[in-house]
């Protein structure tokens, strides 16, 4: 066990700094970076299996007890969901290298170790059990982000990169503040020992660090009013890096939630979540409707979506976190696929843009199938993986009574409807137009684009088919989190 | 908990949001790196009274500052140096393209709000 | 053998998808066999008294299962949503000429939807049935968008996915109120849930407006007449046949457990009344042969949902028959409109005239099936619709009176714009010049006009095939017979003057010159979607509007806002002053280093000012006993100021100004935001329940770390985790602080 | 005359660093501080206009090398992560020095601080300081 954690997150560091000596030798970088994101999405997945079976593993890094040093912690939720984002990571980077010599391409010098940093931070994020080492978790998160959406320096990305940065930046100094909280009420900032502690203090304080760290989780997962950061800069980054920030970035936010709210037991804020995620998947989709842009239109139903998975653990009900943890599952590889699609858009039609494009299903079928399945997804529309997620997640809460956001959660997932209507009907049926075209990628990049996009959207389908283990899965995830006394027994033995 | 360091915890914070909230990316920066020491201060004071420098031998135990602290704040200090790098970097590349540092609006945000505010004829029924 | 059919349908698909290109409209036959299969099936289980079942768990966790059932009525609506599938390939065969583009997508899409259809009428989950529910909405949604490069198509297209996948959503949620008062997910196993709590009858209502939504019933009719852009094979399949009754069925398989809720019945007795005269008027009015017969389908379905709304065994009874014979009549008179239109070019009855010589077989195909329509004998429509007014007349109280109104008023109708439609397209006029005959144009609906024939012929055994279905759709009561001849009973009077009036009605409206009215009710539709995206806009103005500062003012009055519960737990009684009096002196130089930064007009001079707020920091750390971090902290510092200084150095001009009321709002924002972080640390800092463990650290650094400076293992060591983080930030803002620099040295410029 | 300081302080900066680098385990110090000291002689150099570093990139990847490796050496005999092997070493002007794998991890460390530093020098643009008013065209493309 220890060998996987440590693959997972170290492995994408050797291949980075690999990647970087080699970095003018096109070939070997990329099969540096391939391999190390590869090593680190299969250990992730042989980790799943283990975990699945044998329950909860911990690893103390260095040898030191949980009341000292850091403990990463295998447990069932965090293995469910790493190997869906490894596995993420992996496919767009083989997308990434067939998009190589089209305008849209990221530099790939820079790209691919940023990428396995990412990877790296990832990993850490999902399964530290230390509040500090989320923190760094999330910082290098953010920083390689941070560098992969400016790299290429030009004027929107570095407008969007600015908005994107001290908003974070922001949220950042937030969570050291939240940190400083939570050490000087309990101690430590190990999460079995905070789970110990915080539900013992005092009602105020208790709901003001659950509070305080909705602020800070929030903003990485974009939840209202604290999004604005993410459609403005999104769009602006090359698709491939969009698809991993849409697939991933927020959804740490989310994951981090779901870990830090129900171990702390923060149940006492779940009316004013519930409200906060109605208006969450309202305001996203109503955003997405607005707009022309088919990328901008995807990075506002990330918005929009992420409400649904914050209205489950807004629940606070085993039904809803495993509900809440399903739609995790099922939205990483959805939203990165729209978003390789948006690429291919880009690369057939010559941009994003919805003025700008027609016809596309005529001419490329299997990019229409490709964005279909996805769509409809997206969309909650049986019966692909969307539509078991939604249903969990407002079974979950028809449940516990909560009219306002079921409702919200319809209304939603009939506006996205409409949003995706609107790119079909744009992009895929109506006349082509004509404007200049700039080149598009050779006939072998297209191929390795379209095979990447293909097994995403096989991805994504394995996902429904599987809903059922996967919704079992996330209910016994989620009857952990639940019951914080299993993660505590799994970290101090 | 020491109501100095409290004062200069509320103190850096305060100015560092009003320095954030601007418009100039310089003045951003400036802001950031308050807020930055805030937490640093906001993280030792949250680690206890102060204390001899923590190095076993020097003094007990019990009279040192709190350590773990000081360790975290350096991990975050070092992060803030970098993103400070960071932003440097961007403002500079900013100065480059715009010949300012001023942050600039999304100027898709600026054209859809300006399209809902201005009077619009009826909506072509295809395009929406 | 059920998902073995449905695994032919889905696999014959697939091929279609992949060689349609390659076998055009060969891919049309090639599409027509698994349904001609599943027809063959559903008719050798007609006689079947045991039901066929098949089961398959998807989500155990929330009863989703793809659970099928296919009974009497399942078989009967197998028949004809297959029979009639098998017929309308054939037809679309001949529809599309040779080298008809796009061919086998149309065949892919056509059998997809017809395997979404056979699903849903199978289903016995409800969870199934929304599946393949939404799955038609699709499917059909891609059938109407065929032509997809007419602006007019996307909007009716979009139009027609909107209502029915939205009525999707009001679906979902009412199975989900059902099937939680019901406490099972099983149409067959649904109890009578009458009296039941609010859950239940919001439930009801909420699946009775999806069903009225995928029927097309007044007021969320309006796609229907505006999908009848489809290709004509497409409007007499779903749009007649089959999709439209995906309602009908949901009222009737839900009937039994819900007809005992007031508010269901009455819902549905209002949205079938409604649309049973709506309808008829509306195609008394249009002039376009399809629209007449889509807006005579729209009273038709109305005339279904009331009969099954009210759910005594006569008006079941009289639905099925009803159902079946509309299946027949109205195929074929939208087959024989789509050879009409194909041949002559048009469909404007204006236009059209003569044709009863130049088409002789369509001509006697549509009379047949006309008169079916208008409910004359010796057709099976004439058997259905006495069955329907005999019920109509057989109920007590208000619900009599409404009930019959529309069932008699729209009988009346129907005759009146079925006459007008006869006459105006086969009768005298101009006659049309004609195209050459295609037989796999006029084979399928002469088959369906024939079959209304056959059935009032054979009525004997279809009633034995009828009558178990309408039992199964009436919770087991007994319904009594279908009659070729009910004997001379109040029905029979009242169809009679029916007949007489309506023919009266639609010669005189038929000659008449007129304009087709105008389409409200499509207009509203598509303006309350378009008003969907025009609150978009509006909102997204408001709330994204683009300024960073405003967006970070928000962030800091929301953590502000986060910080409010700390005020419950504040208390002064641990605070001290300081722990050493020189803290007291350097916060306050601290502070007052900042204010000044804030003051200080040039860059230069922010940077220096900064470099003194650093060391005050760092002398803070100095006095606490960090030594550690007062050394990085002076050489972060330095660094900082000198990048500083190189990055803006050169820009000396002071800072811009703001506006006066901005700078109080972010003045009282980080001020507060100041406040909350003070409050919180205080607060949290009261009572703690725990105290760090110091003297282990201090034990553990030197036993296991190796070193005496605690810090350092800390950092090296106990967390090395962090600092291997730590650096690694720092590795990645050096690339991006390089690749800033030189950013020609990445290739692209994406996004405008 | 600077230059002349900065190139007489080079050398005496550089020890200290070193000084920081050794000592840090047991006294204020540690691989960041290191590689800030020596950061800040290359920065003075290069503001002085002697020659500006280039192997920023390489620094930074060898020093991910080594960090990275430090923290999954320990797995090839079975350890956790970033388990702790301490040896003693005599060690000139300092005495006796008790260096485990902290002592790598610290120079990984140091490296890329200094990396980074030379990163930012060029990309701040240390150089166009050193030589005057900044020229515009350093290839970014304005649209």
């Amino acid at each position: 066990m220890t060998v996987l954690i440590s693959v997972a997150i170290v492995a994408p560091l050797l291949a980075a700094a690999c990647s970087l000596a080699v970095r003018s030798h096109p070939p070997g970088r990329d099969i540096a970076v391939l391999a190390g994101l590869g090593s680190a999405a299969l250990a992730s997945h042989i980790m799943l299996v283990t975990v699945a079976r044998d329950g909860t593993h911990t690893v103390a890094v260095g040898g030191w007890a949980p009341e000292l040093g850091i403990v990463l912690v295998a447990d069932l939720f965090a293995a469910l969901i790493l190997p869906v984002a490894l596995t993420i990571i992996f496919v767009v980077e083989v997308f990434a290298i067939g998009q190589r010599r089209t305008v849209w391409a990221a530099n790939p010098q820079l790209s691919g170790p940023l990428l396995c940093v990412l990877t790296s931070g990832v990993s850490l994020a999902f399964l530290t059990g230390d509040l500090f080492t989320l923190f760094v978790a999330f910082e290098l998160i953010l920083v390689s982000s941070y560098v992969l959406l400016t790299h290429q320096g030009n004027r929107s990305q570095v407008r969007a990169g600015m908005t994107y940065v001290v908003m974070n930046l922001l949220a950042s100094t937030l969570f050291l503040f939240g940190v400083a909280f939570v050490y000087t009420a309990t101690g430590t900032v190990n999460m079995a020992l905070l789970a110990e502690r915080i539900p013992q203090l005092e009602t105020g304080v208790r709901l003001g660090i659950g509070a305080w760290f909705l602020v800070v989780f929030g903003t990485k997962a974009a939840i209202f009013p604290l999004f604005s950061w993410l459609p403005d800069s999104y769009p602006t980054a090359p698709t491939t890096i969009t698809a991993v920030f849409a697939g991933l970035l927020t959804k740490v936010g989310i994951y981090s939630m779901i870990r830090f709210h129900n171990l702390m037991g923060m149940e006492d804020l779940g009316p004013i979540m519930l409200l906060v995620a109605a208006l969450t998947m309202v305001l996203g989709v109503l955003g997405a409707l607005a707009q022309s842009d088919v990328k901008r239109i995807l990075s506002f139903h990330v918005i929009s979506q992420i409400g649904y998975m914050f209205m489950g653990l807004s629940l606070f009900t085993v039904a809803g976190t495993a509900a809440a943890i399903l739609f995790l599952i099922h939205h990483m590889p959805v939203k990165a696929v729209l978003f390789l699609v948006g690429g291919l858009i880009e690369n057939h039609e010559g941009s994003s843009s919805l003025d700008r494009s027609g016809g596309l299903a005529g001419r490329e079928p299997l990019v229409a199938v490709m964005f279909a399945i996805p769509a409809l997804s997206l969309a909650g529309i049986p019966p692909f993986s969307g539509f078991v997620a939604k249903l969990a997640v407002i079974s979950a809460a028809v449940d516990q009574g909560g009219t306002v956001v079921v409702v919200a959660a319809l209304l939603a997932g009939g506006l996205t409807l409409l949003s995706m209507t609107k790119i079909w009907n744009e992009v895929f049926w109506g006349g082509r137009t004509d404007g200049p075209r700039p080149r598009p990628a050779p006939r072998r990049g297209r191929r390795i684009m379209h095979t990447a996009t293909a097994l995403a959207v096989a991805g994504t389908l394995m996902v429904s088919l599987f809903a059922g283990t996967l919704l079992d899965l996330s209910t016994e995830a989620a009857e952990d989190l639940r019951r914080p006394a299993s993660y505590i027994a799994a970290v101090r033995p | 908990m020491n109501a100095a360091l409290l004062l200069a915890v509320g103190g850096l914070t305060a100015v560092g949001l009003y320095l954030l909230t601007g418009r100039s990316l310089s003045r951003i920066i400036l802001g950031y790196s308050l807020l930055g020491h805030a937490t640093v201060v906001a993280l030792i004071t949250a680690g206890g009274p102060a204390g001899w420098p923590p190095i076993a031998g020097q003094a007990a135990p019990e009279d040192m500052s709190n350590p773990l602290p000081q360790a975290l704040t350096l991990t975050a200090i070092v992060i803030s140096f970098g993103l400070t790098l960071f932003l440097l970097a961007l403002a500079r590349r900013q100065r480059t393209l715009s010949g300012d540092d001023l942050v600039e609006d999304d100027l898709e945000d600026r054209r859809i709000a300006a399209a809902e505010n201005a009077p619009t004829g009826p909506e072509d029924p295809v395009a929406t | 053998m059920i998902f073995s059919l449905l695994v032919l349908h889905v696999a014959v698909c697939a091929v279609l998808a992949r060689a349609g290109r390659r076998l055009g409209r060969g891919s049309l036959l090639v599409g027509a066999v698994p349904p001609a299969c599943s027809a063959l099936w559903g008719a050798a289980r007609l006689g079947d008294s045991q039901p066929a079942t098949a089961d398959l768990t998807w989500v155990g966790g929330l009863d989703l299962a793809m659970t099928f059932r296919v009974d009497a009525f399942a078989a009967v609506m197998t028949l004809i949503v297959s029979g009639i599938g098998v017929l309308v390939l054939v037809y679309a065969f001949g529809y599309f000429g040779p080298g008809t583009a796009h061919t086998g997508r149309f065949a892919t899409t056509l059998l997809a939807f017809s395997t979404a259809m056979l699903g849903l009428v199978w289903a016995d989950s409800v969870w199934t049935l929304f599946v393949f529910w939404e799955l038609t909405s699709v499917t059909s949604f891609l059938l109407v968008g065929h032509k997809s490069t007419d602006a007019a198509v996307l909007v009716a297209a979009r139009r027609a996915l909107m209502v029915t996948a939205g009525g999707g959503l009001v679906l979902l949620a009412g199975l989900l109120l059902v099937t939680g008062a019901a406490g099972t997910t099983l149409i067959s196993e649904l109890a009578p849930v009458d009296g039941a709590g609010a859950g239940a009858t919001a439930g009801a209502v909420l699946v009775m407006i999806a069903a009225a939504t995928k029927s097309a019933q007044v007021p969320f009719h309006a796609w229907l007449p505006g999908a009848m852009v489809a290709p004509t094979p497409v409007s007499a399949y779903l749009h007649a046949a089959t999709m439209v009754k995906a309602g009908v069925v949901l009222v009737a398989v839900a009937g039994p457990a819900l007809s005992g809720i007031v508010a269901w019945r009455g819902c549905g007795i209002a949205f079938g009344v409604a649309s049973v005269v709506w309808g008829a008027l509306g195609a008394l009015r249009h002039r376009d042969a399809k629209l007449i017969l889509a807006w005579g389908t729209v009273s038709q379905l109305g005339m279904l949902i009331t009969l099954f709304s009210v759910g005594t065994p006569a008006a079941v009874l009289a639905a099925v028959a009803l159902l079946v014979a509309h299946a027949l009549f109205k195929g074929a008179l939208f087959l024989i409109v789509g050879e009409i239109d194909v041949r002559a070019g048009t469909r404007h009855i204006d236009e059209l005239g003569g044709l009863a010589r130049s088409m002789p077989v369509a001509f006697a195909a549509a009379v047949l099936a006309g008169l079916s329509m208008a409910g004359a004998p010796p057709l099976f429509g004439f058997v259905a619709k006495e069955t329907a007014i005999g019920a109509a007349l057989g109920l007590e109280g208000p619900e009599a009176w409404i009930v019959g109104f529309g069932v008699i008023g729209g009988s009346v109708l129907t005759v009146a714009y079925t006459v007008r439609f006869l006459v105006a397209v086969f009768g005298p006029g101009p006659e049309t010049p004609l195209s050459a005959r295609r037989p796999a144009l006029s084979a399928p609906p002469a088959v369906l006009a024939a079959a209304g024939v056959a059935a009032f012929a054979v009525l004997g055994p279809l009633d034995s095939v009828l009558a178990p279905a309408a039992v199964r759709l009436s919770g087991g009561a007994a319904v009594g017979h279908l009659h070729r001849w009910p004997g001379l009973e109040p029905a029979l009077a009242v169809s009679a003057a029916v007949l007489v009036v309506g023919a009266i009605v639609g010669l005189a409206m038929g000659g008449r010159p007129g304009q087709a009215p105008a389409d409200r009710a499509a207009r509203w539709t598509d303006a309350s979607i378009d008003g969907a995206v025009a609150v978009g806009r509006a909102t997204v103005a408001r709330v994204q509007h683009g300024s960073l500062p405003v967006y970070l003012v928000t962030m800091a009055a929301v953590a502000t806002l986060a910080a409010t519960p700390f005020l419950a737990g504040i208390s002064l009684d641990h605070i001290v002053a300081w722990d050493r009096p020189l803290q007291g002196v350097l916060a306050v130089t601290v502070v007052g280093a900042a204010v000044a930064l804030c003051w200080v007009g040039t860059r230069l001079g922010a940077g220096l000012a900064l470099g003194a707020t650093g060391i005050a920091v760092a002398s803070v750390f100095v006095v606490h006993g960090a030594a550690d971090l007062a050394l990085t902290q002076l050489l972060v510092e330095a660094a900082i100021v000198v990048g500083f200084v190189l990055a803006f150095g050169h820009l000396s001009r002071s800072f811009p100004m703001t506006g006066l009321r901005w700078r109080a709002v972010r003045m009282a924002v980080a001020g507060l935001g100041g406040a909350a972080v003070v409050v919180g640390l205080g607060a949290a800092s009261g009572n703690p329940v725990a105290a760090p463990p110091l003297a282990e650290l201090a034990a553990a650094s030197v036993d296991e770390g190796g070193g005496s400076n605690v810090v350092n293992v800390i950092l090296t060591d106990i967390r090395g985790l962090d600092t291997l983080g730590e650096v690694l930030v720092l590795a990645t803002v050096a690339l991006g602080v390089q690749a800033l620099a030189r950013p020609s040295a990445s290739r692209g410029s994406p996004t405008p | 005359m600077i230059r002349l300081g900065i190139r007489a302080a080079s050398p005496f900066a550089a020890v200290v660093g070193c000084y920081l680098l050794f000592a840090g385990h047991n006294n204020p110090g540690g691989g960041f501080a290191a590689g800030l000291v020596f950061g800040a002689v290359l920065a003075l150099r290069t503001v002085a206009g002697f020659h500006q570093p280039t192997y920023g990139v390489a620094l930074v990847a060898a020093g991910v090398l080594v960090v990275a490796g430090v923290a999954v050496m320990p797995l090839l005999w079975g350890g956790p992560l970033f388990d702790q092997q301490v040896l003693s070493v005599e060690a000139p002007l300092l005495g006796k020095v008790k260096a485990g794998s902290a002592l790598p991890f610290d120079i990984g460390v140091a490296a890329i601080v200094v990396g980074t530093v030379i990163a930012a020098l060029d990309g701040l643009g240390a150089s166009e300081f050193a030589a005057g008013p900044p020229a515009r065209s350093d290839g970014g493309e304005r649209e």
